[in-house]
């Protein structure tokens, strides 16, 4: 029963989410909405399965929190540098080159 | 009032895909009008997968209904369901439209590439993705000879 | 209402709440119209639709709509978006009347057609009762492997499925031959590192990702490997195992990932995938059974000696199916291979093309 | 035993759920980008651990908490670190906060930007 409370409080978790990313008035509101939103939604995953009876189903779960990181990082990436290519570092490679 | 909540799932399938179409219809930009197809698509897939959906039922891994998961599953949907439509003491949704609709997402990825790729060379080549515009610059190099008309 | 349940409210909540926020994104996604908002609502609308998918008791859909929808959709559109900049998305009123009009018409005509639709839900609709549940009772003494939709998809369906590997290849040599060759393409430029403040050099970002890229890799190939025993199979592996790249080209530079995953080479295991998925099939033929039936794949002396541990001793009543389990993981990890390739290819493509464009209306005869 | 893991396990979750919902709240009414960073990020994982640690109770010792602990390591590693550099994306794309003035923020865009 609590679970499908919880459930319930992530959903508008969520839906609040969505209004923040529909209205977010930069970019980086936009992103974060999206994270934000994406590890809410990694969390409903693992409650479903629980709910549902079926808790094999933490695979999706695992999967989306680590495709989050990723898409972050691209709209991040998109939105400050302009260039999917660039070396998110500052100094050339012949000089840092570990990062 | 029924017929509210028993169709309720096709109804907002078919409201997604003429959102779908709204978008793709509504703008000239060749990016865009992707996203509408994409919206498209993705709701067909749903359309599939709600047809599929058995209530009471679980996804289409067989588990045994001695186990606990069965047992819970089974006194949730009732005993008398499950021996109408379960198989081996359990209900499960229809596998088929799953598996149609997973390869549909994969190409479906895969041909919104091309698209794009597309999207991008046209840029490339006419300096903008508006449909209209590209057609135009195509009316004045035909005329001027640049490009063979289209067959 | 024959035989339909109307309990579990919880379902049918979670099932109505999740269209609803839907087609709020959708909706969003209509009125704005500004490009980058709508490819972040299109990561929410395919991350909902993965969640509406698992309270549909679709996990291997799910599984798939979270890894390509969220994924690797977003960043091709970002892809496309960064290189046709300067288009500005202008969208004029005149435009706006019509399609909406057609819309409606259309939608009213097709819910109109959903009424005698079976029930939601209904066991007994036709699709349910007769096709779905042959599958069902049949997967077990046919296959023997729990997850039935791995088993239609690989086994009942293997040869649709080898269509749709070669259809995904066909779209790794289109994106590679469009942006993946000419001068602008990724081969032939350095790209220098960003100029900017100290905030632009990510440590943290470098740090997590030489954590992640590994773990990533390695639950690529998990899903793969369980793909008949959970949801998991070929599609999902191999685009995880691209995520994998794309993270190591996002963090680290194009330049780096592709002196360690060449082009050349993504292309090459990309036929391999399909190469190893006919194969599979055509040894089929060879051991005398029909293509891709992989009850022939072992000749019987071949099966004896595989040995008990592996699927437990043989006993006549349920038969082990070896060539069975063998044959769905060679085409899995056939499959793997395809998507995998196929998705960096096209990230490769969209990544490490240039975008110096000529000017509008100056369009290069014959350009490359 | 096993029904009062069962209650303890699930107001845990309700209460990560609860977390969320205020973090959710915070990322609605803050007024700037770096205060809604704050609010979202450690809700995010505040939430996560209490939620993930709830639902372990619930599935007592097995594969399942295995999974959900991992789930709970790959959080921990990814919403922090995303959160860490969409604060400086935003940083060195010159958003200034919007209560107050980082004095620090002026003297190293002075020294960054060479």
């Amino acid at each position: 029963m609590l679970l499908i409370g919880a459930a319930a409080g992530l959903l508008v978790a969520m839906s609040l989410m969505i209004a923040r990313a529909i209205m977010g008035p930069s970019h980086y509101d936009r992103i974060l909405a999206a994270n934000s939103f994406g590890t809410k939604t990694v969390l409903l995953l693992a409650i479903i399965g629980f709910v549902f009876g079926r808790p094999a189903f933490l695979d999706i779960a695992l999967v989306y929190a680590l495709i989050n990181f990723v898409t972050t990082i691209a709209l991040m990436k998109f939105f400050r540098y302009r260039s999917l290519a660039a070396p998110l570092t500052t100094h050339t490679p012949k000089e840092g080159g570990n990062g | 009032m029924s017929a509210v909540l028993t169709h309720f799932n096709y109804v907002a399938v078919i409201v997604l895909m003429m959102g779908g179409l709204y978008i793709l219809l509504s703008t000239g930009n060749l990016v865009r009008r992707m996203i509408g197809l994409a919206i498209f698509q993705t709701s067909t897939g749903l359309f599939y997968i709600s047809l599929g959906k058995v209530s009471g039922g679980t996804a289409a891994i067989t588990l045994d209904a001695v186990s606990a998961e069965g047992q819970a599953l089974a006194a949730r949907a009732g005993a008398e369901q499950v021996a109408r439509y379960g198989v081996e003491g359990v209900i499960y949704s229809n596998p088929l439209p799953h598996v149609l609709i997973l390869t549909a997402i994969v190409v479906g990825v895969a041909t919104l590439a091309v698209g794009l790729a597309i999207a991008v060379r046209l840029r490339e080549a006419y300096g903008t993705i508006e449909t209209d515009e590209i057609q135009a610059l195509d009316r004045v190099l035909t005329a001027a000879g640049q490009v063979e008309p289209a067959p | 209402m024959t035989g339909y349940i109307p309990g579990f409210d919880a379902n049918l909540a979670l099932d109505a709440i999740l269209l609803v926020m839907l087609v709020v994104i959708v909706a969003a996604i209509a009125a704005t119209h500004r490009m980058l908002s709508a490819v972040i609502l299109m990561g929410l609308y395919s991350l909902v639709s993965a969640v509406w998918l698992v309270v549909m008791d679709a996990a291997d859909v799910a599984f798939t709509e979270a890894v390509v929808g969220a994924g690797v959709s977003t960043i091709v559109l970002l892809g496309a978006i960064l290189l046709t900049r300067g288009a500005a998305a202008k969208v004029s009123g005149r435009r706006r009347f019509l399609p909406a009009v057609l819309a409606l018409g259309v939608g009213a005509i097709l819910i109109y057609a959903t009424l005698d639709l079976p029930d939601f839900g209904d066991p007994a609709s036709p699709a349910n009762a007769y096709v779905g549940r042959a599958y069902l009772e049949a997967t077990g003494n046919d296959m023997g492997i729990p997850n039935v939709v791995t088993a239609v998809l690989s086994s009942y369906r293997g040869f649709d499925t080898l269509g749709e590997t070669v259809v995904i290849f066909a779209a790794a040599i289109g994106v590679a031959i469009m942006l993946g060759f000419g001068e602008r393409a990724m081969a032939d430029r350095t790209i220098e590192p960003l100029a900017g403040g100290p905030a632009d050099h990510h440590v943290v970002l470098r740090v997590a990702a030489k954590l992640l890229i590994p773990i990533i890799a390695l639950y690529a190939f998990y899903v793969q490997f369980h793909g008949d025993l959970g949801p998991g199979g070929g599609f999902q592996a191999g685009v995880i195992l691209a995520v994998a790249v794309i993270l190591h080209a996002l963090v680290f530079g194009l330049k780096d990932t592709m002196a360690a995953v060449k082009p050349k080479f993504a292309r090459g295991v990309a036929a391999l995938g399909v190469l190893l998925y006919a194969g599979i099939g055509v040894t089929c033929i060879v051991n005398g059974g029909g293509f891709l039936d992989y009850d022939h794949l072992f000749p019987r002396h071949i099966e004896a000696q595989i040995p008990d541990w592996i699927l437990g001793p043989a006993d006549p009543a349920h038969p082990h199916h070896w060539g069975q389990h063998f044959g769905i993981m060679a085409i899995e990890l056939g499959v793997l291979f395809t998507v995998a390739a196929t998705m960096v290819t096209i990230f490769y493509g969209f990544a490490g093309r240039s975008m110096e464009a000529p000017q509008p209306g100056a369009p290069r005869s014959g350009a490359a | 035993m096993a029904d009062a893991l069962f209650w303890a396990g699930g107001g845990l979750a309700a209460a990560g759920a609860l977390l969320a919902l205020i973090g959710a709240l915070g990322v609605l009414r803050f007024p700037d980008v770096y205060t809604r960073i704050h609010a979202a990020s450690i809700t995010d994982t505040g939430g996560a651990t209490l939620m993930i640690l709830g639902l372990c109770l619930i599935s007592g010792l097995s594969l399942v908490t295995l999974k959900l602990v991992l789930v709970w390591v790959f959080i921990m590693l990814t919403s922090p670190a995303a959160a860490n550099a969409l604060a400086n994306a935003a940083y060195s794309a010159g958003h200034t906060p919007w209560i107050g003035s980082f004095r620090i923020m002026q003297d190293n865009r002075k020294g960054g930007s060479r």
